[in-house]
């Protein structure tokens, strides 16, 4: 698949751009940092009159069939201005985890909710800081679930996730049907991700997939995840390196524009290349979605992504000086941003790992 | 055991005692007016158990004793989390600088004695909104007004103002001449009419710092502490004394040792993560970089005890403490994985790692940017050329704002 | 398979057939006099077969196909270590300009028939010892002289000068007005009376680069290749083909393929060093950062397929390749620790690590320095400003040296 | 123990940088780099004539009965004008080694030779980038060493040298007399350290510790030799510093000394930071010679003075521009020499380790 976008990509960017910057706000989204659960309701509203929701997933069940590159273009956007719900992303694993490996009954009763929006999926691999672990907190008997799953981002207004789960001498790929399931809200520095700890009491689960062929599966939703949160983690840095740029040719110090000083000028460069090869290293990674590379790909893309996002927010706060950790300013928006997107879907820690592995020929 | 030791030991047992009445666990939950209360209160104390001022001279209320016994006695006191800040810049800078350019010299005595034992606070009015690190440019004016003067304009910045009960401020006393050259430097009454404090909330959710609003605020001569057109340089001394305080290998961020218990315990790909070598990587290299300011700093220690200058190095700690606390507070959050969302914005930044990330950019920016910093360094130390400075020996008034 | 997977799969046959005659094997310790030798015959060979000036005009010899199959073709030639780096320049830039800018056109096809098969080489004199990144600050000054002009002063970093048969100048014919205006460009014969080459030792030992002194070198008009004062154009031309040109995400380094290869092969505590998270990590964020750039590079060649122009972002390949090029051969050292020692300063710096190490510094600042590139980033790409230069709009002759 | 230098110790300071500054040259040095086994015999001649190789030896054997501290003063003055020799460090490594764990007999035998300079002493404890392998290369059996030691610093001048052996079922540290070794030069990139492979046919050793006793005694003499090359780094990356200050100040472009550009300034105000974090860590370490963090404090001033040395010859070169990485100007003499520094005596990913298990608790 080419790397070139074609006119009906960049009018799904244009045009996604123009609907979120009209409505969103930092005034908007600034007291979500301040109430526990509650999210930029315009903003899922808005992804589901786009059909966002339905974007990249089978015509057959209310999606619209195209791919990652689109979603990709979507999530870039929803970067840019600070997406006010993480629903999009967790919404589109769950769905992918459906499509791939669930049956058909299980393809017809969530599929075409998930698509337009109504259901709300999560995922709940994690178990701290082991994106995929051996050993999940979460066990799995006689069809049903059993623990806790902790800090599942958008999990507290779930209605279906996809968990990774210990099952009888083998990891299980299980489907639970979250509304009759505990959630604790988890206060987070980033409250409108939503994220809860899902305690399990015996709750009903379909097994999607066990064994090696479990945990393969819960890898390559992660990398389809990864690839859309680094397209929004791209376009977090990219707003940013504009706003940092913005404020250099304004902002005056010792008589002339701030940006005119190198350690100013030098630093928005280096924002700029660390920006530049995210988007690259995105653009290949979602045009390899079913490739035998897909996973290497996607993991650079996550870890370029995630150093310009991060190194974006230190410094475009750095150049502003004072004004920058201002609460009403904002920026400290796109600091939480970049950190929870940061840990969502593995941390640089893990995608380190699963590229090492892979290009030492230590894994598939 | 030496001299200091026993004053340490001393020091120690009476922290110790205190603990339980002021402590950490004493202020759990306190509301911050509270909390200030209860701070002023262990001000009291230990002004009364002689532990206030200890380098400060006797007559002003102080211990007349040498840095060395207040370092001694700051490294005991940072245990136990007394809510002892309120007052560190009022006692840190301020007042000494009103202990030694204050003119009626009574009413400094007064002020001092009533700031030693926690009465009154005073904070520094320097930071202007068009300022940043161009202190020189700052606009806030003081114009002739009978006998004294009539200071109008607005300052920001300003920790504990809205605390506050006097402050020091430079003004642009004339604008007709080349900006460094045009200032002079007073003290205010924090009540006095015409003065407003506006707490300006951070990033991290706090509001300790405030702009100050200065509508036709009157004062008389005597609260003039400079030359008039001689203000830049008490300021100058001022920002030294902080820059000289800040001394902290640790970057006002959590101690190493909590990173090598947080690696202890979580496990990576199944093993402790103090055995991955990205991690065991930034534990070292953050040691080796602590390890080296503690250095300095004891060094510089023994050299004023020995009469002697330090050396320009002490100005290293607060740029390359706090940028490393930052980035080591990202891997920690990145550590804990989906467990580093949990956030508690009361927490303290010296043992939360999410809330050292998120007030890490402040501590890169207050008290000197990091680009300041270097410049410094760059300059002064090192005898390199200042930037490029369009604005320089041109009167302020014509400056292009 | 699409017409460039033919052309890939053609131009491999051929080149796997040359390999024998004219590759890394058949080079092994030649002097570089031989080893040049061999190169002309190879180049030799590549335009008998139709692989020489690939999108280059027929009419000149080339093979009138488009970039693409230059690409292609370049990549699969790399894989030989073929001796084809002394026409690397000469056919890169100054060459091309030639056909671009010549008056004589017989005279220009004549030479670019002879460079094409390697009969002859250009160089490119730019550089000069006052200049380093300032370009137009160029001293070395050509006068009227009868209906031509003279020539004097001096070249410095002039790559295969000693090899060279032409070269491309620019030179400085008005002194009198700002420096960027009064700079012409010609082409001399580097054979000619006064032209003197003295080769530069470079850091790891080797001396492809050159002083070239000019006294009194006589050229006729026909050689000027701009319009008098107007060479800067021109010359940036020039050092925009060779900014493209430079697009290697190895950064003219080892393939990361054989940093793997040494973790896999050193033992670091008793355990293979590819499981050391610290190794780990610079193999990742090497990886992500070349296969950023390669794909900047594709999409670049698909872009110029399409007819579109390339974005801005292909600048970036030298400046971040580079740079990490240099950190990574030094942890391979690091990494061989006591078998790091060994050193062949003829070795490749694109399989030896040592060399590729001793070498890099020379790769950062070549054909643009880091500082250089952040800074046409920031200004030509984002709009920033410029620096402070005191030097800007001043007649050249009267700027302060 | 003080971290403020003497008068005495100033002195030492003064004067030893006053004699290395007269003796040493780059038209010198650079020959070197191109011939295989040759090193700079004025250094030499200097260090014994100045007493140097004495300095930190007991009295009661030929030397000055000075330490760390003294020892590193020199060093640091060494690193200044690029030492022309390793002997100073290595030969201390063996002394050391023969004071602290040898007997009288070999105390007699080799530190008064030792202190005089007469003999050069060597230590051969690393197998490549394990700079204290469980498993040397070179066996010890029945009071021979056979095997090959590679990549020795000094060892193709060296009369005695310290091994770190595999003996039967446990580590041993032997000292051996080398002159009826074999020694093969290894051709590298800084020559004048005279490296070279030692090659064990059965020569008679003598031992100075077994098993776990032989480990510590090899850590705590490499320990001792990281702290003098610290200071010797140290006062490489100062001059660098130097260097590129002076040609910041008198370099023009654009019609201003490159010092005015923020990028240049602030990349030596950097190395500044670098150089004197190196020196404190140094000046700590050299002072806790026989404290129990004596290892830490070690690893610490290793670490940063490395760091140090290596950015300085980055930054300094690259200050330069062109002229920078000419031959005949030489600051390729200090890459080469942070480089080679950087090896001997264990690579900072070795002291890294060794740090991080103290710090952990997980040894001594």
């Amino acid at each position: 698949m080419t790397i070139l976008y074609d006119e009906g990509q960049q009018a799904i960017a244009t045009e996604s751009r123009r609907v979120l910057e009209a409505r969103t706000s930092t005034d908007a989204l600034l007291p979500l940092l301040e109430s526990v659960g509650d999210y930029h309701r315009p903003f899922w509203d808005t992804a589901k009159e786009q059909g966002w929701t339905a974007l990249a997933l089978p015509e057959a069940h209310g999606g619209l069939g195209l791919g990652l590159i689109e979603l990709g273009l979507i999530a870039h956007q929803a970067g840019r201005s600070l997406s006010g719900a993480p629903f999009l992303t967790s919404g589109f694993g769950a769905a992918k985890a459906i499509e791939l490996y669930g049956s058909d009954a299980q393809k017809a009763r969530w599929l075409p909710a998930l698509a337009s929006g109504d259901s709300i999926g999560a995922i709940a691999f994690a178990a701290g800081p082991d994106a995929l672990p051996a050993q999940p907190d979460v066990t799995f008997t006689d069809d049903r679930l059993s623990g806790t799953a902790r800090g599942v981002s958008g999990g507290l207004a779930g209605d279906v996730a996809i968990v990774l789960a210990n099952g009888p001498g083998m990891p299980v790929l299980a489907l639970v049907d979250l509304n009759d399931v505990e959630r604790t809200p988890v206060p987070s520095f980033d409250n409108s991700r939503c994220v809860a700890n899902l305690s399990f009491v015996g709750a009903p689960a379909e097994t999607l997939a066990v064994g090696t062929a479990a945990r393969d599966a819960a890898l390559h939703i992660l990398a389809l995840q990864a690839v859309v949160t680094a397209h929004e983690q791209t376009g977090g840095a990219e707003v940013l390196m504009e706003i940092a740029r913005d404020y250099a040719l304004t902002r005056r110090a010792f008589g002339q524009p701030i940006g005119a000083f190198q350690s100013v000028k030098h630093r928005i460069a280096e924002l700029y290349g660390l920006v530049e090869l995210a988007r690259a290293n995105c653009i290949h990674a979602a045009s390899r979605e079913g490739a035998a590379d897909f996973i290497t790909a996607a993991a650079a893309a996550r870890l370029s992504a995630t150093e310009a996002y991060d190194t974006a927010a230190r410094d475009c706060v750095q150049i502003h000086g004072g004004i920058g950790v201002t609460w009403d300013l904002g920026l400290h928006l796109h600091m939480r941003r970049a950190r929870s997107l940061a840990i969502e879907q593995g941390s640089s820690l893990f995608w380190e790992d699963v590229l090492v592995d892979r290009l030492a020929g230590e894994a598939a | 055991m030496s001299d200091l030791e026993t004053y340490r030991a001393k020091a120690a047992a009476w922290l110790e005692s205190m603990a339980p009445t002021y402590g950490r666990e004493a202020r759990k939950g306190l509301a911050e007016a509270d909390d200030l209360e209860l701070g002023r209160r262990y001000q009291k104390a230990k002004f009364d158990a002689g532990f206030a001022g200890i380098n400060w001279p006797t007559e002003y209320g102080g211990q007349g004793l040498g840095h060395l016994e207040k370092v001694t006695f700051d490294a005991e006191e940072m245990k136990h989390g007394f809510p002892n800040f309120y007052f560190g810049i009022s006692l840190g800078m301020p007042v000494p600088v009103l202990m030694q350019f204050g003119s009626d010299r009574d009413f400094v005595k007064e002020r001092v004695l009533k700031a030693l034992q926690g009465e009154e606070i005073w904070c520094q009015l320097f930071s202007e909104p068009s300022g940043g690190s161009d202190l020189a440019g700052l606009r806030t004016k003081a114009e002739p007004d009978g006998n004294g003067w009539k200071i109008n304009g607005q300052k920001v910045w300003t920790s504990w103002a809205h605390y506050s009960d006097y402050g020091v401020i430079v003004v642009r006393t004339d604008p007709t001449v080349p900006k460094h050259k045009g200032l002079t430097y007073f003290w205010v009454d924090m009540k006095a009419p015409g003065v407003t404090v506006r707490p300006i909330k951070l990033a991290g959710g706090d509001s300790h710092v405030n702009e100050v609003f200065f509508d036709d605020v009157k004062i008389s001569d005597d609260h003039r502490m400079s030359p008039v057109g001689g203000g830049f340089a008490v300021a100058i001394t001022t920002l030294m004394i902080e820059r000289y305080v800040a001394t902290d290998s640790a970057g006002f961020g959590p101690h190493l040792d909590l990173f090598v218990d947080l690696a202890k315990d979580t496990l990576l790909n199944g093993k402790p993560a103090i055995e991955d070598g990205r991690i065991r990587h930034q534990i070292a290299r953050n040691h080796a970089m602590r390890s080296g300011l503690d250095s300095i700093n004891v060094r510089a220690r023994l050299m004023m005890q020995a009469g002697m200058i330090p050396g320009a190095e002490g100005s290293l700690n607060k740029l390359v403490a706090v940028r490393s606390r930052q980035k080591l507070s990202e891997l920690a959050i990145d550590l804990q994985g989906t467990d580093g969302f949990a956030f508690d914005e009361h927490a303290s930044q010296k043992e939360d790692w999410a809330s050292s990330w998120i007030n890490a950019p402040t501590g890169r920016i207050a008290g000197g940017s990091d680009e300041t910093l270097l410049n410094t360094i760059a300059e002064k130390v090192l005898g390199l050329p200042q930037d490029h400075r369009p604005d320089k020996g041109i009167p302020f008034n014509q400056i292009p704002a």
